[in-house]
């Protein structure tokens, strides 16, 4: 299994949420952010003085997934956070040994899997 | 009139006042609380500098136009109001000066519902130019037809009655809020691809409700102090009506929600009591007390159902058109229908409640019905014509709206520099105001270049 | 009396009358702030709704029940208040709708002190049942009682002093916050497996703060309104005692919770404000300036103590039976106390301070005593009964209390569909308002089937 | 005086007490909105003390000394202010009441100014002791000078013309401001290993608009009521005065702060009507209408350069120093400059405008500029040496400072146990308000060994 | 070592902090997340007009442990985040390479071993 | 590829950011979150009565590296992170697979290595 943790636009995320749900993938969490890369920071004016913020919101996205599955989420993250402007992000693939499902105990990549019915959109 | 007569009455006049201009709190919080965290600031800016450039503007001119006697259609004295100066015929005293600033205030307030549709994308310069405009001509043309002896004040021999200004105020302030609204178009991601219209909550509610309590208190004076005297402490009866149309706005309002989506939401209970006040407005001196719930019920229930229909073609965020502007339009008409044959203003005739239900003339009341609808339209045509001139000028000229990206990011930060909530947008303090580093590139920042939106590469 | 002096008199009590409106934010303010975020909304439609409510109430039934002369229990003219009426034997006119609404202020705060007790849990229904029923009976029976000639007016030759509702409307409230919370029960997990009461913060000390300072402002015209009259400027007196204690209330609650727990509570230090300014309202025009530090001074020891001994077995959020309760009882007697021979009321005895250190007749003195407490037992008697049966109704038919998963997920969303502060809760505009899929099941999820908290799988 | 005369005067007086009073709640909110999310309930506990504190000070002695009649320095009647008391030779009533505390509402305002410069690190029992001292001492010596028939109410036949206080309360205040800010130095972090000054944002706009608008609503009882009475309705030329004024302020500081950062800055323009109604407060009563934007607009300019050069040496969060001092200071001087002959009081000269464009003697003129400037430099030198005294003592006593692990951590977990806004910094209560365990350590930890910032290992 | 990351229900932490410090593991990070799983988004109601929310608040733990300590931690979060009902989360476990205690600058898995003094409920 | 973990002070970020940036390594994120160790719990007070807080806010910090770069940001965070007293934190190093640069669609070390330009101090 592969987790994969992206930093994107917080505008990115409802398209890639929406599709990732479209192909079969309900399951994701966010977690806002806030980074520095090639993007330059915020500048910022307060009572007539300047003051420059390094870092910029972000959201990170984290999907864990069955490793056949990766290239298809990797995609569609690609597709959707793209604007070609700095600050686009990056995304980061990590190996993961164990998944469990709280709810039923069960563990391996199966809880992972999409259930047929959520491959409709909600 | 014995000296301290004058001196009681205007200083029941000078409580009003006071009373009037805290509604500016009370829009600048319903605005707020309406609008995303990122727009949090901007308001406060607005709502000051709207009423300092309205302030100077009505001192300057409007107040003349309004109140300085004259014509038909403008008054012709009282210009950059001064002492040693006759007004309308008569030299300026104490007393004219705070009738001449609570004027002010209602000017004030009509201007400040003007913005309720520009949230969140209109360009700060707008709001400049137009206040200016506003406070010198707009407002001052509406109120001089009506309250200063102009046009509307005797239509074959029936005047307007508009007791404290359903449509002076309230409707001027809502045509002004439509015309601006035609050139600037909805906020981003309001409506989606196929035009369905999407939610865009306000960051805060109890703010909402700040503004809310804030508007009920200060209708007190906007309706009560319009007595302009305490004679016969009739200032109590419209108080009464006042308090008893609110009340009945909140419940037709809650209901109608209720029965709509089966929850009680916080925005139209309050929406409810503005148009329920809005409504009582114009009725205010001229109605009994059972008339009053009857009127602010109506009103009530009017808003929530003009605000989703409203919704699904135009981006109104505090719902500014329907609270303002069709229950100012009820308001108006309501005189129509209920105006009492104690309370009416000499030569206008009473409500066709009368006519159907008592024995009053029919075609007399109808008539009057009629002068009331002939005072919204001549407001209509009045602030729409100038407005959206106004307005037109502005795009064509410094732009009306900002672009996406400021959009996107937030007035706050766009226009203002820095965000209403800063610390919940920005990493804290002790590690943003940074290291000799920081400075440095702060200093560099500092150049247009370097403007937030724009910027550029390391 | 020349007609100058009752319009000044009304022009008074306008004022005042609008000054006790405003408590109504205090009132929200204060409830917000010592609620969680996901409550914070909520407070918002009660308050609007239960002015509403009130007001509606009041108008029809209460008015005529309290002040509607009558006999030893309640009044009987004035319901449907409107012209051409006597009221008691006087003709309606402007200075008695004047009074109408001051009365119907004083209502609505004794009302809006019931709700401390039941934040956080409570249907909105219960809401709107009892606050008919407060505004149509409760209050006004108790108003009537002492202020309308009835029972309490005159024990044996003696009336009962409170000069603006220290039991009246402020022990009144605070029975019926009692009453709701015997049957309401604590929130969840204010009480741990072993009994221990929990801490549960409250969310925006500044908003605390705002109500705080608006309640102390609003008070002046709640004592000082009290005068009805301007005559010689007895109001002034009544305004410098509230402050006093209103000062003293601040010092004694900070002290006491410095001693217990070596830290300035914010929220005790507001609560010591209000106790004291509860404390100060029935003696405030009976009683000399050096008593007035006094009575605060206790009443703001008096809320410390209370509030941590009541936690221990009700859940109180507010301290609204400390701060308007015992405070509440605490100034009802002091008026036997410390009333002044030149202020009290005729018939009515010197405080027991006079008996026991000057020369006034201690019999008389302590027959005064008892008076102040017959009120304080007769209050709390009429109110618990009456309330703890409409409260048992509420909760046999609607139900008085919302579901676990309702109170667990928050008042905001359960009642109103949206939280007090939606940015800080949903994911941002941007990314929630969403593209067709989600306006589709937006537009699925419209049928109470799909109501928050009854999410099914999809 | 017929007796309904005096009641009109008194009421108004009560109407303007009350405004003055609502003032609390705009520096409340004002220094709240100016701090960090980490200091925003600390601010609320500061303005109830202080209020409470002060109101006793000047009930015991305070008032004494400012208006007790005595000699050209203090006052010698009136302390412990009770009935059967004679103030300066006149028996005590309800009038002397009424103005008892409308002065006491002055002196808290002024006392309010000081702690702008002090925020987020000043140990709250410098408060406690400052507020006794100020309100018993320091304002009343200068307010009996001015207003109280002291040293400056006669200067070689020329009174010092102070309206409503521009120097007599608010450069008062920032002298008391001014003396704590030199021995408090600057925030942590306030400047760079070379000195250079960082920005430390405040947390909230929409809390600083609406310290604001509070401020100013309350200005018009604050300047109108000065009048202390109703005579010839002159409160209402003071009313506009203020008006445009403030007006005027807005619109400098904004084009000041847009000029030189290119965006509108909220709390410059917050600080701009600050400035302008600071700056009419001293003339209010003595120029004509077309002076009055003159005064703000200069005031508005006058406060962003001002803010702009103290913060590089001194660090003032919310810009006290220049909005109440430096403005203050010009008020005062502006009386001198534009003072109307129709208006100054009697033996008082016109302003040098007059003598210069008009008519008036050049020299007299002068005259009463340099009295105007007598009254800035007394009211320094007076303030200035008891504040740096007594804040030196309370440093050297009890400290002036919080440590620096407190002032990290924040006033209001520091000073008061808990956060101003609990849940933003907490974990929700649902999981912090926790089990047997939790409430174990809980108990522990109440002992003060275990405060939070000494938090041992386990 | 190994690093547990939960995402969990809010009400769930409490209990489960408690049992890890009484089992002798007092150190533990939790970070506010967003989620979208099997359960369904919350649907909000505002001036009349309905709105959809696809994403839940949920609470993400994260424990960093020795081999040998992975089964206990893991079973207690389970024990404690199990409701039953859709929306209790998922555990998953990554493997970690290094651990340095910042205080002392040592590393390995002895930074991460309960120290007898933090046996005892704090 | 590593990805570096650090639960740190916040006070410490801003020096941290600082020297990374100047020694190439402009790229980073940090997230807000709580924690419990070593260090105790805040204990508050709120109306006269107690209530403890077991876990205090702490910086989350994460960076993702080559391999040869980790022992020269695992320094530079201990440098500016240790102040010596309880609560410093701890650094936690992760296996990386892939890096993806989401604007260009590269991946592999380089979309890690610091830009020639972005080596100055911004
Ligand atoms: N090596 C990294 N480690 C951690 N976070 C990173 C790293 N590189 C990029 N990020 C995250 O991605 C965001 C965007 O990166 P940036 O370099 O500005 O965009 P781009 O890669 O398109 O130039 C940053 O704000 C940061 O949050
Ligand atoms: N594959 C995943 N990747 C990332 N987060 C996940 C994943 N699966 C579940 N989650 C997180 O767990 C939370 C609960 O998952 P959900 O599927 O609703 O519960 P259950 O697994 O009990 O049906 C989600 O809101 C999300 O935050
Ligand atoms: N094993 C761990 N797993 C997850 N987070 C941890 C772990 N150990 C420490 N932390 C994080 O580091 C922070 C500081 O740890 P603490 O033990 O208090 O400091 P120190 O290690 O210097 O004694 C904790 O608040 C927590 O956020």
């Amino acid at each position: 299994m592969k987790k994969i943790e992206a930093f994107i636009r917080h505008e990115a995320f409802e398209p890639i949420r929406a599709e990732l749900l479209d192909r079969g993938f309900p399951s994701l969490s966010i977690i806002e952010a806030k980074g520095s890369g090639r993007q330059k920071g915020i500048i910022e004016r307060y009572r007539g003085s300047t003051l420059t913020v390094n870092v910029r919101p972000k959201l990170k996205l984290e999907v864990v997934v069955e490793d056949k599955d990766k290239p298809l989420v990797v995609e569609t993250i690609l597709k959707h956070a793209r604007t070609g402007e700095v600050g686009d992000g990056k995304v980061f693939v990590l190996p993961v040994e164990e998944a469990i499902r709280i709810r039923t105990g069960e563990d391996g990549e199966e809880v992972l899997q999409a259930h047929p019915e959520e491959g409709a959109p909600s | 009139m014995p000296q301290i007569v004058s001196e009681l009455n205007m200083a029941w006049v000078a409580v009003a006042t006071v009373l009037v201009f805290l509604m500016q709190a009370g829009f600048m919080f319903l605005e707020i609380g309406f609008s995303r965290q990122k727009n949090a600031g901007t308001g406060v800016a607005k709502i000051l500098m709207n009423l300092a450039l309205c302030t100077i503007a009505w001192w300057a001119i409007g107040y003349g136009i309004a109140e300085g006697g004259g014509n038909d259609f403008f008054g012709d004295s009282g210009f950059f109001f001064h002492f040693n100066q006759t007004v309308a015929g008569e030299a300026v005293n104490g007393e004219t000066a705070m009738l001449m600033l609570y004027g002010l205030a209602f000017c004030a307030v009509s201007l400040a519902i003007v913005w309720g549709t520009t949230l969140e994308r209109i360009k700060f310069g707008a709001y400049v130019i137009y206040a200016i405009v506003f406070g010198a001509v707009i407002y001052p043309l509406v109120a001089h037809a009506v309250w200063g002896g102009g046009l509307l004040s005797d239509i074959g021999g029936k005047p307007v009655m508009d007791f404290a200004g359903s449509s002076v105020v309230h409707l001027t302030g809502a045509v002004g809020a439509f015309a601006a609204l035609l050139l600037l178009g909805p906020r981003k991601g309001k409506y989606d691809t196929r035009g369905k219209p999407r939610v865009i909550p306000g960051h805060s509610m109890p703010l909402v409700g700040l503004g809310v309590i804030i508007l009920w208190i200060g209708w007190f004076g906007f309706n009560g102090g319009s007595t302009f005297e305490t004679a016969g402490n009739f200032f109590g009866e419209v108080m009464l009506n006042t308090q008893l149309a609110a009340a009945a706005g909140v419940i037709g309002a809650s209901l109608a929600v209720y029965l709509k989506s089966r929850t009680l939401d916080v925005g139209m209970a309050g929406n409810g009591a503005i148009a329920g006040l809005v409504g009582i407005t114009a009725p205010s001196g001229f109605v009994e007390y059972w008339a009053a719930p009857i009127i602010g019920l109506v009103a009530g229930v009017l808003v929530v159902y003009a605000v989703l229909a409203i919704d699904r073609l135009l981006d109104d965020p505090v719902g500014a058109l329907s609270a303002h502007g069709l229950a100012g339009i009820w308001g108006t008409l309501s005189v129509g229908i209920f105006g009492s044959a104690r309370l009416v203003s000499e030569g206008a005739a009473p409500g066709l409640w009368y006519a159907v239900f008592g024995n009053e003339p029919f075609s007399a009341s109808l008539g009057q019905f009629a002068v009331q609808g002939l005072a919204v339209l001549f407001t209509f045509i009045v602030v729409f014509a100038i407005s959206i001139a106004t307005f037109a000028l502005i795009k064509g000229t410094i732009g009306l709206r900002v672009d996406d990206e400021e959009e996107e990011a937030g007035l706050d930060i766009s226009s203002h520099g820095m965000y209403g909530y800063p610390e919940q947008f920005i990493p804290q303090p002790e590690y943003s105001t940074g290291l000799p580093t920081t400075l440095g590139s702060g200093a560099r920042a500092a150049t247009p270049a370097a403007a937030p939106m724009t910027a550029t590469e390391q």
